[in-house]
């Protein structure tokens, strides 16, 4: 049994513990329409995560107080399932969670054309199934997904990714034991089109060296993953046009 | 049971299927005791020391088993413990809210915890490690992610199947054992309609429908749990009823959940 | 000191520990009017357990989105005090509670005419005194009772009783000990005049043999338990007729 | 305090009462210092460790007594542990709603809870089995499920007949022991309506007056606990005259209700 | 280390810990205007007790039923700070706290002329941030002060005080060690001109002439206190005539 | 962030300033990258181990700094606890409600609490008195009394200063010692209006901003924490900018504040 820091997370051919290179996503595979009551979902296995999205609206934003004249109010509610993680999770929200939602709910707020539907929310529903480092990036990727699947008029995507550094290295999308035993973690968004940054966060310890240069790694891989995002989007339209959906 | 969004069914909608009842068939084309199609993908969630992704028609619930060690209760030193939590994600419905349980998802996880419970799927007295002071707590907990109807029948057969693959680990250095495992309890749930007794209700059935019954039974033909629900009222002639269509639908689902692992 | 598997719950004449047969009820008594404030109001003692039901209403259902335009919402609210069981009970409700409420409420809207009072609702709160086995179904005899007290029209009577297995026996009326060790529960509430099925809840295990014998039990001793509540009525109206409430 | 069910007390109403007060008398015929009638059942819940069941007027609480043992408070750790719970019950008034206590309950439990404790009516140390360890923690609970006005004094008296007669068992093979018992302290809540003070004010009473006041003693004559309440002032001389009233009122109260016992 | 029991609190001259006299006060300051968004502030230093009062209002009382149609609402909330006592305390109310939080409201509602405010409420907020025995009389105090700072008419202040009974001997104003291992414990509150007690509660143990020397004890140091509550304003009056707020 | 009492700043003002930053400086005459003036009364709350009174222009907050020993967590047996918690007291602005923390309060502990535990300011390893069993808990909780904006840095600058000078004691009856203290973080929090970045926003610069990022740095001019909030976006050249400016200005703090420390 080893510790974690008896744990060589790079070897000498700077490969990763599951093989991967330094900028190598873990492999993504998104699919939409996977519930049936909501306006619009979509699911994400992103390496070991899987996580369910769903959208809801706009509806009439509930209770009245909280409606906006002058746009809709996105309301995106990230929760893990008890079972998603080593330790069994007690339900409902910690303090955790509510800062995921609300630093997600915001990042979307800069995509979707918010302005054309005031004094109503759109709900944007996240569960997830099986937690594996990089659930909030994951989410947001996902999520843009299903806000497109369910009809809302969007400005742009939101494309999600980490960066960080582990034992002194940059490295690209984070595995769980590289988040854990890892010196640094940064979670970003962006807008795809426009590039402009919609979601930043970091902790540990990161020069500005490799603060750029980790940002560099990230913005390179929303590019791979927005090509995953249309695809699950075009899969969906080629199954329509063909007249069925699966 | 929540409204469909368009508010109330149509009365044109409600005589249509009444009256189709009346000639044994259901709008879906379903015999009265029929039910939908069930699938089930097991270890749908790796992480958990069991799992299920459960579709019945267009419901939707995943089950996810943990199972740590823990301290007994203090009346039961011999025994593991077992709880159920069901959650009624917003996902799954337009209705549904965010929030501690509301009691209708208490009174699906009680009648679903009740079935495994009182039937004595799990061997609780395996699952006791040092009298007293430790057992294994096992965790089920469902996540209902889409709504159609008949949620305990689809939690239960989704926890049964995920129980009789778990894994657990008495030793954090030792080996994973599976979870001892007694018998298999199929719970199957019926509405009244009219004066006709359905199995498997979806969402409109259970609309129309002002009477809801579970029985829980065991492969040897024995009553483990029951559960009536809603205001409606049935005679002891439909309760006789129920209890045959019971056994006779859950010893189907049990067939072909478990057909591979019995 | 026994401990309960060494304990016989049934002896060699086929009597139970408190001396009774297998088909014989604990001693039941129902009082009306115990409570000046309520619109109807009574106190069951059956066994140990000791149940005081309030009735409120019908009275305008609030908050609003609560109400029914077609008829009146039954909400009872069965609450066990902190000191009617052997370990202090922390005051509030419990899952438990949550559910034994709504199978309640469930089981007396079939027999009040609701349809009468569109929008309204009708509260009946259940205080479990001292709780000895049965208490659901002694709280729903009782609760049937404090309504008819409150002047409120009823379609027919809910009377409850429970059977079970004990050391293999079919039982009827459970006491605490034949329901703690004992093998299946069955409580049961029926209305009075037409036999129909108002609750129903069972935990053990029984061959449908035995609970058929278990329902013809209960069939039978709710004729004597419906006695009572009309006897508890009447006591009330012979008194009113005197001209005194005791 | 809630309004009646019927809102305010009519205009007319409260100047034939204010009226009435001058001369001595109440509406409902009792003099200023005088009690409603007093009806106690001891030993109400046999179940509990102690009980009670009183009536003043046609107010009606129960009060149970549960004795566990558990850890002692770690800065007393050779003193058992009282706590106080005052519930009143939505059965008890049309206004009272199910849920937590509202500040009301929670003033009413802590000055109950306030006499009992500051009179050191139980002596606390022998209630220790071992010190910082394990001791008796005494939880008297309170239903209130009928309301009328002051509610404080009949939970105080029915806590005192039900500690009087408590029985706790420090050993579980062991034997009962009675509940150690000091003194009785008794409180009186006195209202003031216009300038004259009335003991143990019904709700019509309570509802008229903007001051409240509570004086716990015990059977030594001494002040244990005291409490004002409402938006109302006493001028000092009232507070004198409450104190007196408070010895008076409170003596007779203890005699009838412990005649026997002490 | 002595142990309470040891430890003299008043010695042979009859002095006490900190070195007064029976009848002597802590050094009490009282500062207003401490705050820029409230409406009226004052914080008040009394011993070691620190303590800031907001008060905000005359505002439309929310929720409406909460609204009273002939007077304002005087809502008073008692708040202690985690970092306030020896031991870290959980935030959010007490049982303690609402106790204290509705004798202050009430004893507030009697000094403010709440019936030039129909259907409003006037918010005290009152933050312990450091607590020595005697908070909620210093509370009332400083409030009474911060509500005339804001403006609020007031038919006359509150001033408050507390006596105790300490080895057998009335004194004023407990400190923290004699409130904790004394024997008795009188805050009680007036009205300054008026004279009318608008707070009393009591433990311990009090003979009827302990009582009274108590309350005399008390009556006379509210004479001093207030003194002191006036300087504050005054000051701030003189401030503002001088045309500048420190 | 909370609306100004007055509803939202009329658009004559909104130009007003928007034009004035161009020319770079902003309404109350501070340039972009200027701090508002920065006072810190430490030892404020003297029974607390360590505290401190900030005031950041208007806006006030009290830091309070408790140290308990206690247990560590089951994962990190050998390390000692910290805890941030940030009351937005209702005192403090006049939309802020009692209750517990929002989902502004929450962000604002955790940004702090971020910074604060990913820079190891506190040497947690020291705090450590037996592994698996006890070491010592710091308690860090703020009180915001005052709101006139950027309450993040006003918090992170009050945690360090009252770290500085923080003492506990690891045996009650032995003798105090400083918390072990590794180095300084300083947060700086600037928001967007415009195109322009602007550090320290008081209350209207908020509301005229929609977008603003937070970024934690030590003295040895490495990044440790960032978070943007709000529903603007940066462009990656706006976040360059803003990590040199929030270095730079960042030193000017960590001189002012604790000058005399280092």
């Amino acid at each position: 049994m080893g510790t974690p820091s008896d744990k060589k997370l790079i070897d000498e051919n700077g490969l990763r513990l599951d093989g991967r290179g330094p900028d190598e996503l873990r492999p993504i595979r998104i699919r939409t329409d996977v519930l049936e009551r909501a306006d619009g979902s979509a699911m994400i296995e992103w390496g070991g995560n899987k996580i369910i999205v769903a959208v809801y609206g706009p509806r009439e934003a509930y209770p009245k107080h909280t409606q906006d004249i002058e746009r809709a109010v996105i309301k995106a509610r990230y929760n893990m399932a008890a079972f998603s993680v080593d330790e069994r999770k007690r339900p409902g929200p910690d303090r955790r969670s509510v800062e995921i939602s609300k630093v997600i709910s915001e990042a979307l707020t800069a995509a979707v054309m918010v302005e054309q539907f005031p004094r109503t929310q759109i709900d944007v529903f996240i569960e997830v199934v099986q937690a594996d480092a990089g659930t909030r990036i994951a989410s947001l990727t996902a999520a843009s997904v299903a806000l497109a699947n369910a009809g809302i008029p969007m400005k742009d995507f939101v494309v999600g990714c980490t960066a960080g550094r582990v034992e002194g290295k940059v490295v690209l999308d984070l595995s769980k034991e590289e988040d854990n035993f890892g010196q640094a973690d940064l979670p970003m968004a962006v807008l795809q089109k426009s590039g402009e940054v919609v979601l930043i966060q970091m902790d540990g310890e990161l020069s500005k060296e490799e603060f750029d240069s980790a940002v560099a790694m990230i913005m390179d891989a929303t590019k791979r993953i927005h090509e995953i995002q249309r695809n699950a989007l075009v899969e969906k339209y080629q199954n329509i046009e063909a007249g069925g959906e699966e | 049971m929540p409204k469909d969004a368009s508010g109330v069914l149509s009365e044109i909608k409600r005589s249509f299927i009444q009256e189709k009842l009346k000639s044994g068939f259901r709008e879906d084309g379903r015999k009265l005791d029929e039910m939908r199609k069930i699938t089930i993908d097991e270890n749908y969630v790796p992480r958990a020391q069991g799992s299920a992704f459960v579709q019945l028609g267009k419901t939707k619930v995943i089950v996810g088993i943990k199972i740590e060690s823990g301290a007994p209760f203090p009346d039961t030193p011999n025994l593991g413990v077992m709880t159920t939590n069901v959650e009624m994600l917003p996902m799954a419905f337009p209705t549904f809210e965010p929030g501690p349980p509301n009691e209708d998802s208490i009174e699906i996880a009680r009648v679903v915890d009740r079935g495994i419970r009182e039937s004595k799927m799990i061997d609780l007295e395996k699952l006791c490690i040092e009298p007293g002071k430790k057992v294994m707590i096992v965790f089920i907990d469902i996540d209902v992610i889409d709504f159609d109807g008949n949620i305990i029948d689809a939690c239960t057969m989704g926890v049964v199947k995920a129980l009789s693959f778990a894994r657990y680990k008495p030793d954090p250095e030792g080996d994973e054992l599976p979870v001892p495992i007694n018998n298999h309890p199929i719970s199957v749930t019926m509405v009244k309609i009219g004066n006709e007794i359905l199995c498997d209700p979806n969402l409109e059935e259970e609309q129309m429908s002002n009477a809801r019954i579970t029985v829980t039974m065991t492969e040897d033909g024995k009553i483990r749990a029951m559960q009536k629900g809603n205001i409606g009222s049935f005679t002891l002639g439909q309760i006789n009823e129920v209890i045959q269509m019971s056994e006779r639908v859950g010893n189907g689902i049990r067939e072909q959940i478990l057909g591979e692992v019995r």
